[in-house]
């Protein structure tokens, strides 16, 4: 095991790795902002380090500082949390030149996963089941592309490979549309990421959104832990997350588990991922895999019992998985709301000073956090500043705990979404498990409209 | 491009040195202090051979021609930009019309001058260096004078790479901190230079006192101490019969003893073969200490095995490899 | 000559620090084991650890690309390698040069005379009498040392070397005759002059004489 | 102790972004408190002593500049071929000179004087590991 980790990240993800860090009785070097001199998990950590100003560009993004900071502390790894640099091949050789561990996948893989048409191709090779749609960029020949998207059958969706997060993607419903949205999105990508080679899928137009969470060591052992449902989603942000996702038959689940733990063996994965599907009318369409921790794991470590981040840095020791498959068992039902210091409806950001932190508590509720009353939200970062998870015997009982829970937790001197959550809670299809990852665009338009 | 301001003898255009030509008779030249001098270019992020300016004797004084950044690495010579000080092991931006001036050392023997690109002086048999007694390589194949203008091969990613160098310039740990040997108060003070030895082909052949007294006394560096090699001064070695050696190659860093018993050690400029005893080798990982070693200060050998002696190799190779990395790093993150 | 005492041994290897080693194979110093040095180096300087190898005085000098770890394999390789080497016949020129013997240009010429109990016109006979073999290149850019000189010239090298003799010094040291090809130190007594021009950097190869190339020296001028 | 002590430890309190800090010595005991107006708190031991020192206000402090870190590192205030500190207290500077090091592994990264003037006072004590924007040193235009 390590004797020194390096955490590059803030927030809530931050003080979570670094409790993992602390529980395996490994120490922590905080590298930090100016502006997040008093966070607590600078407070808590074995060491702290300010490496820049506020701007993440100077501080949090500035590999070569985290790096000299990395050396200054003698750390033997460093785990990238989420956001950031975490799915940053170059980073993550630039740790491992400088002889520590990435605590991640190896660049090789993060670097695949990162080219969208590359992750499908792989995915499709080791029985991942995709979205319909050719595992390549698209042509120049207009003729060529109308006959692809023939093949597929409209609507089809026209995708950047090096997109993501809901960026460089354009739907097109009939063939006398699609030659200019090829063109349009091209430069579009050609522009955003610099890279204009685009790929084209078959268009869901009701589908849930439904990801596996995988474990993997350096022994070719693989594990897949349960799935989750993050349909719930604003400009494609995930908003209310939970596992199991409801409504889908625990054998086909596994079957697609079985599949993504496959592909991790087949791949040679290390560490901690999630594949993300569409799923749509009973079946499961690859979309994309992270190569990272996920902000939503802790309601797979609810119903799972796998505490993942230790997990990770485990693995990343060297040491192999500890549990096999069948140990594994879904134990009741997990929900997740996130709280962003923002204007509940209208989503813009609230930093400002917290002068009342009152949280929920008591059986199955958790609480990850690093805000405390008195906490000044930066405006420079993300506006997550709480994670409010519950969990239960069953989604009826873990929706009720987590109304109250809602209830229970009082911010006060900044704005944040908790009064949007509380109505989602209330939502009748949300309550019912009937809704596609256009529920609550669809259910703020209409709230707006009334 | 650069003036040489000095009179002052002896200052020579070095790379690491020239591979491949002992068997022509052609030594390996190059700079005595090789870590010092890849540590130079690595400071301006120049190839670690490329050629820089090797000054023994101090005072010593160029001038700058044109904006261009230097370091200066090797002996501490108590460096002044215009007046302005430069810590020793250091990189900067001199600007067109200013002067460097260099005083006599109090740590250190030898101060290497590198600028930003590398000196563009004709590659000579594979090497920049000069070879002083073939008169080649180098600056004419001779020592530099006063009025010489020595230029800088000329890159245009260089000057990209460097408008993140600070105003002040920054500065690297000499290896002598990050690798240090023997004492603590010797290398504070650079009064006494301990180096690694492997006993070479004659070892055996000398008397039991004089192996003892070898590892065991302090040899005064004499004033016969060049770049062919450092002649030593203490009690004479004995062998235990005559011996005479027919020509074999021999390399900087092996201990020769001639007929009086005083030690010589071959270095950079000695003629790559001999006919003397070898009484052992000082190991390559520690020549760099040998080359910053001065005249009138101990030298002491401590023995060593040829393990020992890769591993000090290895632990070279990581002082530059780390110098590199976080030089990048360290320009990379003031962007 | 008085060698190591180790005629009748194995061949000897040695270490130079890490940058190489030496091969010293027993027996005389003649043509015969010349040309198996010549041989092995051809033959070692292919291995992938060796960067260069230089032939010596029946000797051979390896100069290590990188060192290598296993070092006790190299060297019984070495080893095996010399059993089965073979006399490596290299088809040289013959070159004669005009030599000035004593006087000014050859100061040691009254050590020889003194070592050795012969007169100066003996001892430039002798010199001036066999075809010279180049065994090897050495000392300095373009120097040769040479096989074949009559022993009772042989005279010991100086206690102390000398420090700026000129280009074209022809000497003794031991059982060795030479001619110096630029100015520089030296061991050797210098016995005599010549004029001729050895090295050229510009060249390819830059030295004038190579292994296996034969000189005889023609007495110019002697200068008592 | 001394107000020029207690200023010092007052600034490394600010820097290190501790909360408190207590300090006792023979016949004396110092607790340094940060109270949320940016106030600092002194209590001594014997005698109650409050001194409201804003932090804004020593840094200001007779017309001084607070050279801060521009980087992260172990503080030098001596090269080590060298015995004499890169800047003493009385010392002129000139603007660029390189008053301190801070030693990121094996790289020496500059302490830089801002302007022209003279040391007033070393903040950081050798060996410490500053964060980027610690203070190091003051220095007071020259006349």
């Amino acid at each position: 095991m390590f004797d020194k980790v390096l955490i590059a990240n803030r927030g809530e993800i931050a003080l979570r790795i670094q409790r993992a860090c602390h529980e395996l009785g490994v120490q922590t070097v905080a590298i930090h902002s100016e502006a997040d001199r008093d966070a607590k998990h600078v407070r808590l950590a074995s060491q702290a380090i300010c490496i820049g100003p506020a701007s993440p560009g100077r501080s949090y993004l500035n590999q070569a500082a985290i790096l000299l900071a990395a050396e200054l502390s003698g750390a033997q790894a460093v785990h990238p949390g989420y956001g950031f640099l975490s799915e940053n091949a170059g980073f993550a050789d630039r740790v491992e030149a400088a002889g520590m561990v990435f605590i991640g996948p190896r660049p090789d893989a993060i670097r695949t996963m990162g080219d969208k048409v590359a992750a499908k191709r792989a995915m499709r090779e080791a029985g991942v089941p995709c979205v319909p749609g050719p595992d390549g960029a698209l042509p120049e020949d207009g003729a060529q592309i109308q006959a692809i998207a023939r093949e597929i059958g409209y609507p089809v969706i026209v995708k950047a490979s090096g997109g993501g997060g809901g960026r460089g993607m354009r739907i097109v419903q009939t063939e006398s549309q699609l030659l200019d949205a090829i063109s349009v999105t091209r430069e579009e990508a050609r522009r955003a990421f610099g890279n204009p080679e685009l790929y084209i899928e078959k268009f869901l137009e009701h589908p849930r959104h439904v990801e596996i969470q995988v474990l993997c060591d350096n022994y070719g052992n693989a594990l897949w832990l349960g799935c989750r449902d993050c349909s719930m989603q604003r400009r494609h942000q995930k908003v209310v997350e939970e596992a199991p996702a409801p409504g889908i038959p625990a054998e086909l689940i596994a079957q697609v588990g079985e599949r993504c733990a496959d592909a991790c063996r087949q791949i040679g994965y290390r560490g901690a991922g999630t594949f993300e599907f569409l799923y749509e009318d009973g079946a499961f369409f690859f979309i994309e895999m992270n190569t990272r921790l996920q902000v939503e794991h802790p309601v797979t470590e609810m119903t799972s019992g796998v505490d993942i981040v230790q997990e990770q840095i485990r693995i990343a020791a060297g040491e192999p998985l500890r549990i096999k498959q069948s140990d594994i068992k879904v134990n009741g039902h997990s929900i997740e709301c996130r709280i962003n210091a923002e204007d509940p409806y209208a989503c813009t950001p609230c930093p400002g000073k917290i002068t009342r932190w009152d949280l929920p508590g008591g059986n199955g509720v958790r609480v990850d956090t690093h805000a405390t009353a008195g906490y000044v939200v930066p405006p420079y970062y993300d506006s997550l500043i709480a994670k409010l998870i519950v969990h239960g015997a069953t989604r009826e009982e873990a929706l009720a705990r987590m109304r109250l829970a809602l209830l229970e937790m009082q911010v006060e001197g900044i704005s944040t979404n908790i009064p949007l959550q509380r109505e989602i809670l209330q939502d009748p299809g949300f309550c019912a498990g009937e809704f596609d990852i256009h529920h609550l665009e669809r259910w703020l338009k209409q709230r707006q409209a009334a | 491009m650069i003036e040489i301001l000095s009179a002052t003898a002896l200052a020579s255009v070095q790379d690491l040195g020239r591979d491949g030509y002992l068997r022509y008779g052609v030594g390996t030249s190059g700079a005595m202090d090789r870590v010092a001098l890849a540590a130079g270019n690595i400071l301006l992020g120049n190839p670690e051979n490329s050629a820089a300016i090797e000054i023994p004797m101090f005072p010593f004084q160029v001038r700058f021609l044109e904006d261009i950044a230097f370091a200066l690495t090797g002996a501490d010579a108590n460096a002044e930009l215009d007046g302005q000080p430069i810590p020793p092991w250091w990189t900067i931006q001199a600007r067109k019309g200013q002067e460097l001036r260099l005083s006599p050392p109090t740590h250190g023997a030898r101060c290497y001058l590198a600028l930003a690109g590398g000196i563009d002086v004709p590659v000579m048999l594979g090497s920049r260096s000069t070879q002083l007694r073939g008169e080649f390589g180098g600056y004419c194949g001779r020592t530099l004078k006063r009025g010489d203008v020595i230029s800088a091969i000329a890159s245009a990613e260089r000057a990209e790479a460097y408008t993140a160098l600070p105003a002040a310039g920054f500065g690297i740990e000499p290896p002598e901190f990050t690798l240090p040997l023997g004492d603590l108060e010797s290398t504070a003070h650079a009064t006494r230079t301990f180096v690694r030895v492997l006993p070479a082909a004659e070892y055996d052949c000398y008397e039991d006192a004089s192996l003892e007294s070898f590892w065991s006394q302090d040899w005064k560096i004499t004033s016969q101490s060049d770049r062919y090699g450092y002649r030593l001064a203490g009690e004479a070695l004995v062998t235990k019969t005559t011996l005479e050696q027919r020509s074999h190659g021999i390399v900087p860093g092996v201990i020769q003893v001639p007929h009086s018993g005083q030690p010589i050690i071959q270095l950079r400029d000695a003629q790559p073969s001999g006919g003397y005893p070898k009484i052992g080798t000082v190991i390559e990982a520690d020549l760099w200490r040998l080359g910053q070693a001065r005249p009138g200060t101990q030298l002491r050998f401590v023995q060593t095995t040829y393990e020992e002696a890769l591993s000090a190799l290895d632990e070279v190779h990581d002082y530059l490899n780390k110098i590199r990395r976080l030089t990048e790093l360290y320009l990379l993150s003031k962007r | 000559m008085k060698n190591t005492d180790h005629a009748d041994a194995s061949p000897r290897i040695s270490l130079l620090g890490t940058t190489g080693l030496l091969f010293e194979p027993p027996g005389d110093m003649d043509l015969h084991t010349q040309r198996r040095i010549w041989w092995l180096a051809r033959h070692v300087e292919a291995w992938p650890c060796i960067k260069e190898a230089v032939p010596g005085m029946s000797n051979l000098m390896l100069i290590f690309d990188t060192p290598p770890r296993n070092i006790g394999k190299v060297e019984n390789d070495l080893l095996d390698a010399w059993n089965s080497a073979g006399e490596l016949q290299l088809d040289g020129r013959i070159i004669e040069l005009p030599v000035i013997y004593g006087g000014e240009h050859g100061p040691h010429i009254s050590d020889v005379i003194e070592h050795t109990g012969l007169s100066i016109e003996e001892i430039v006979q002798i010199h001036t009498e066999p075809l010279y073999t180049v065994y090897a290149l050495g000392s300095h850019p373009g120097y040769c040392y040479l096989g074949g000189m009559d022993p009772r010239i042989a005279t010991p090298r100086r206690k102390v070397p000398v420090l700026g003799l000129p280009g074209g010094a022809v000497s003794i040291g031991g059982a060795q005759t030479g001619v110096s090809a630029s100015a520089g130190p030296s061991g050797w007594n210098t016995i005599g002059h010549t004029d001729m021009v050895f090295f050229d950097p510009q060249r390819d190869p830059p030295a004038l004489l190579a292994p296996g190339d034969m000189i005889r020296f023609h007495a110019e001028r002697i200068i008592k | 102790m001394e107000l020029n002590e207690l200023q010092q430890l007052i600034a490394k309190l600010e820097a290190s972004g501790l909360r408190s800090l207590e300090l006792s010595r023979p016949g004396e005991r110092v607790k340094l408190t940060m109270s949320d107006n940016s106030e600092v708190q002194v209590v001594n031991a014997d005698d109650t002593v409050e001194l409201f020192a804003a932090p804004a206000s020593l840094q200001a402090a007779p017309a001084g500049t607070t050279v801060l870190t521009e980087a992260a590192g172990l503080f030098l205030a001596t090269h080590p071929m060298r015995s004499k500190p890169l800047a003493e207290v009385g010392q002129s500077v000139k603007k660029n000179d390189v008053l301190g090091l801070l030693k990121i592994g094996p790289v020496y990264a500059p302490v830089t004087a801002p302007a022209d003037g003279v040391v007033t006072q070393i903040l950081a004590s050798d060996g410490a590991l500053l964060g980027f924007g610690a203070p190091v040193l003051e220095i007071a235009a020259s006349a």
